[in-house]
């Protein structure tokens, strides 16, 4: 069949989709960090970032897509951090953000 | 001059639509531009309940803000009795009344809508009607609508239909002094100058962006909004 | 000279530890019960956060007091419609007779908990995947089966926060304040119940204001893995086999979410039980329904008594959304206002 | 699908006397179903409907693409208004879902805003030099059917059952957005589970089907579809809707909005033609019929001059499994020397 063009197109849905497959790298990564799990998202980090003066760097965020499977969008945005560690220097909730980090973008 | 934030709270439908968000997510959750584009109706309550000009200058100057499809949605469930879609209405109307609309691409639309919707309202009585929607722009009305308009009067005629005749009945010819009331109605309450005003300001934008601009459809200006 | 007497209004945790708290102090304690059995929400209750002591321990031992005590007359089955005061005494009234006299009378009437029916876009009633946590409490006492296949070993469940609360569409613009803390409960006893499940609670703010609290919320989140996403539940909706598909913002991501679940649960917030109308010398005791208010206390926070006028003391969650450990306390205060009012004190 | 709180979601529809406006959309894509509503209305049913061919739209689909302003249309509106308080009427009938959401949008701000309906009796004052009543009652096209469903029953000869084999019809219905999403209290059963449709399809023999993303929006978004650029968003959200009823295999859909009506008719064909994929079994599509053309189907009105020609799903399959009575030949036929046919899809079947 000779697919029609009308002018417009169908859409792919930005929505979340949590019924979809984790891909099998999330669980090595929980396992590598497990403070990961304890991460509230007051965004503490977020605001002592270095890194994010620049771009578009919020580590709380980069946990989310992580759980939400969107490891692909992680993994580019996890490229902007310098490793500095003010970050976990203010999280209330002990998470071990440097390495997560880097287990991040070595995935 | 009047800020933005003070010409939100002028209007009614923003006095209903915002008393205070605590962004709770119910609205984007099932927000069908939220489901495709880069929009996010509680964000926007929480820039408008901000307060802050220069957020509020973006909001009128973007995309984002003409992404709503007014579904309403959001009305029927907001815990805080909120409704996003009027703030979007309240939003729209004064980035054109400002003339911030052709800064977005989705904006600089609203001189299409105004042309098609806007003057078939006052020429025609009719927000729709079937000449408007012509095979060849829409070729997603299918074959069978092509067989309608090709035989359009007897297959109107058939269904009941007046079909631009005189009379009482669907689809009829509107009789000219009720389309001299509408116009009065248009002159008496504004619509003219929200009109003048879209004009006004997609002349200039074609001018700023090098292209023709006339009342007619055949100019630079309008063929490019129209991608 | 006899003892005097005090008239109990419900026989729940309020209830319950006021009487032990006046029987104790010396009073004669009438407790009447509107329900067959005392324990109000607590008999239907599996285990209490935030350390998992059974809701039966606790119950039981609250009984033993009361039974035990030979002051204490506890009655059920009495629906005390309405109060008369004569002189300095009060007559409670069943059904327009004179059911019994008193000196002082204490109403902890406590709350019902919020219909989830009334929350119509979840689809409790109508689904019935989808459950309330009261619900959950009964399955887990093995007083109800699980609503999905029994050979389901890894079901996907939701549980979603403030269901009838900070709502003003359900006209509660209060939070509930329990219903937190009882997700994190009830979601690491799903994940002991089903180890290889998957369990998200949708919530606005984790509200972990008590002590043991925000630690048991962490433990949710390191130990049983429990995912917790930032965004209210807009809907529920059948999604073929009994399944139901819930739609949220993953606010955090600024995404709408959709999940498909297996079960669904609405923590359900607490609404007024009684709306007392104060007149002259009398108090209608109304039911609520649906639309009414908490028993307000004039100027409770600048430590007035907590009664509505001089002789009817009010305990417990029927002033307002409470915790467990908070009613007891606020029984035993009331017990003491109590004792000082009838001593001429107060 | 059991439904806990319609009841609690009644409204007081007339039992005579209806004012009726039309709907811009209806009348340019499907003339038989107002043709239909009349029918039903008046011959069958021997109600007063009263038409003034000087209403106009109530320009809504402006209003909504934000090239009206409020002010206008509140007095566009106030005109209709005006035309009903001359005819002595007090029950407006609104054909449109759009309208009916415009129209009780603008009676709460009148109610709630009081200076609003004052400045708006005075602009239309100034601009015709009429005067108006607000309506006692609103009642939408589809609510009147829902009202009379029992006595447009006992006068069918068919239901929502399969002749052959007895069994329900399984359908699954589709409500505008503006007719209970906005105002929950002024539909029949609320917004969550409203029951104007569902009431029809059980109430007239046919199986309700719930499906995941029944209360989804079509996707109309006013501007997203006027504007050809636009569609995108348009046929996105519709086809969500698809995807999640076809699993279920309902045999039609139903639906009270003009727009969504053509939005789901239309979009089964374009996504054919797009990616080659159709929403049912056979390859046909599923047929998507408005309440007032199933109520002309259930009083013995001729498919053809109901207009369900003009549905690009052909409803053939629908209508045999009715044991409607029609010629299938006829479907094209014209009056006049015989018209060539319309193409066929790629795809889909016809």
């Amino acid at each position: 069949m000779t697919k029609q063009y009308f002018g417009f197109s169908v859409l792919e849905q930005r929505s979340v989709n949590l019924d979809s497959e984790m891909p099998a790298e999330l669980e090595s990564l929980y396992q590598k960090e497990p403070s990961l799990r304890a991460c509230i998202a007051c965004g503490n980090c977020a605001a002592v970032c270095s890194a994010g003066h620049f771009a578009e760097m919020q580590f709380y965020r980069l946990n989310v897509m992580a759980r939400r499977g969107l490891l692909h969008e992680m993994v580019g945005k996890a490229a902007a951090c310098m490793l500095c560690g003010r970050c976990q220097m203010s999280c209330p909730r002990g998470v071990n953000i440097r390495h997560a980090v880097l287990m991040m973008s070595q995935l | 001059m009047a800020t933005i934030s003070s010409r939100l709270k002028a209007d009614i439908r923003f006095q209903d639509g915002l008393k205070a968000c605590m962004n709770c997510g119910v609205c984007t959750a099932i927000c069908p531009a939220a489901a495709y584009f880069d929009y996010d109706p509680r964000e926007i309550c929480q820039d408008v309940q901000s307060g802050d000009e220069s957020i509020l200058i973006g909001l009128l100057k973007g995309e984002q803000i003409w992404m709503c499809g007014q579904c309403l949605s959001c009305k029927t469930r907001c815990p805080r009795d909120n409704t996003p879609g009027y703030i979007i209405q309240v939003l729209r109307k004064i980035s054109q009344e400002m003339g911030y609309f052709v800064h977005s691409r989705l904006g600089r639309q609203q001189l299409l809508l105004k042309r098609a919707i806007g003057h078939s309202i006052l020429e025609t009585g009719y927000c729709v009607h079937p000449k408007l929607i012509r095979p060849e722009t829409h070729r997603e009305q299918g074959p069978v609508w092509e067989w309608v308009m090709d035989n359009a009067k007897e297959v109107y005629e058939k269904c009941g239909s007046l079909y631009y005749e005189e009379g009482l009945g669907g689809m009829r010819k509107i009789d000219s002094d009720t389309l001299d009331e509408m116009h009065a109605i248009f002159q008496e309450t504004g619509a003219f100058n929200l009109f003048d005003k879209i004009e006004q300001a997609s002349e200039a934008k074609a001018a700023e962006m090098g292209l023709s601009f006339s009342d007619d459809d055949d100019n630079e200006y309008l063929r490019e909004i129209q991608l | 000279m006899t003892k005097q007497k005090v008239a109990i209004i419900g026989a729940g945790p309020a209830g319950l530890q006021s009487a032990v708290s006046l029987a104790e102090l010396g009073y004669e304690v009438d407790l009447y019960e509107k329900k067959s059995r005392p324990g109000g929400h607590l008999a239907e209750w599996h285990v209490l956060f935030p350390d998992m002591q059974p809701a039966g321990e606790l119950l039981d031992s609250l009984m033993q007091k009361v039974l035990a005590h030979p002051q204490i007359r506890l009655e059920t089955g009495v629906n005390i419609s309405g109060l008369e005061q004569a002189g300095k005494s009060w007559q409670l009234i069943q059904s327009d007779s004179v059911r019994g006299e008193a000196d002082a009378v204490v109403l902890a009437s406590g709350f019902k908990l919020f219909e989830a029916s009334k929350k119509e876009e979840y689809g409790h009633g109508i689904y019935p995947a989808v459950i309330s946590s009261a619900e959950l409490e009964t399955i887990f006492i093995r007083e109800k089966e699980w609503p999905f296949e029994k050979t389901n070993k890894s079901p996907k469940i939701g549980l979603v926060h403030c269901v009838g609360s900070r709502d003003a569409k359900c006209g509660n613009l209060y939070c509930s304040k329990a219903c937190c803390i009882t997700a994190v409960k009830q979601a690491i006893e799903l994940k002991k119940t089903f180890p290889a499940s998957e369990v998200y609670c949708f919530y606005m703010d984790m509200r972990m204001f008590g002590l043991g609290y925000e630690e048991l919320y962490h433990k949710a989140q390191l130990d049983y893995k429990v995912q917790f996403i930032r965004g209210r539940l807009s809907e529920a909706s059948p999604s073929g086999a009994g399944r139901i598909q819930v739609k949220a913002e993953d606010t955090l991501m600024g995404r709408p979410l959709k999940l498909t679940l297996d079960m669904l649960v609405l923590m359900v917030g607490m609404t007024a039980s009684v709306s007392p109308e104060v007149k002259e010398n009398t108090v209608e005791l109304k039911e609520y329904a649906n639309k009414g208010e908490f028993v307000k206390i004039p100027g409770a926070v600048i430590g007035a008594a907590q009664w509505l006028k001089p002789g009817l003391f009010v305990a417990g969650a029927c002033k307002g959304p409470a915790t467990l450990p908070e009613v007891l306390n606020d029984a035993r205060a009331t017990a003491l206002d109590l004792r000082n009012y009838l001593s001429g004190v107060l | 699908m059991a439904q806990l709180n319609w009841k609690s979601y009644q409204k007081e529809i007339p039992d005579d006397h209806f004012f009726y406006v039309r709907s811009c959309i209806r009348q340019t894509f499907f003339p038989g179903a107002e043709t239909a509503l009349l029918y039903v209305l008046r011959e069958v049913l021997k109600k007063d409907v009263f038409e003034d061919k000087r209403h106009t739209t109530c320009t809504g689909i402006g209003f909504h693409s934000d090239v009206i302003p409020l002010e206008t249309i509140m007095t566009v509106v106030a005109r209709q208004l005006a035309l009903m308080t001359e005819a002595g009427y007090k029950n407006l009938l609104v054909s449109c879902v759009t309208s009916f959401g415009i129209y009780l949008e603008i009676l709460e701000m009148w109610k709630h805003f009081p200076e609003k309906l004052a400045q708006t009796r005075e602009a239309l004052w100034k601009a015709t030099r009429r005067e108006f009543e607000v309506p006692a009652l609103l009642t939408h096209s589809s609510d009147a059917i829902f009202h009379f469903k029992e006595q447009i029953l006992n006068k069918s000869q068919i239901s929502l059952v399969n002749a052959e084999s007895g069994q329900a019809l399984k359908g699954v219905e589709h409500v505008g957005c503006h007719y209970a999403k906005i105002f929950p209290q002024d539909g029949i059963g609320g917004a969550e589970f409203p029951r104007v449709l569902s009431g029809l399809i059980e109430g007239w023999g046919g199986e309700l089907i719930d499906y995941p993303e029944r209360r989804h929006c079509c996707g109309f978004g006013f501007r997203h579809y006027l504007v050809r650029a636009n569609r995108s968003y348009s046929i996105s959200n519709s086809k969500i809707k698809f995807e999640s009823m076809a699993p279920f295999e309902p045999e039609f859909i139903l639906t009270n909005c003009p727009g969504c009506n053509m939005f789901l008719d239309r979009w089964q064909y374009t996504l054919s033609e797009m990616e080659g994929k159709t929403y049912d079994s056979r390859g046909l599509g599923i047929p998507v019929l408005s309440s007032e053309e199933m109520a002309g189907l259930m009083v013995g009105m001729d498919p053809w001059k109901l207009g369900l020609q003009m549905h690009q799903i052909a409803v053939e399959p629908l209508l045999d499994k009715m044991g409607v009575n029609y010629a299938p030949k006829a479907k094209y036929h014209l009056a006049s020397s015989a018209v060539p046919l319309p193409q066929k899809p790629s795809v889909l079947l016809v």
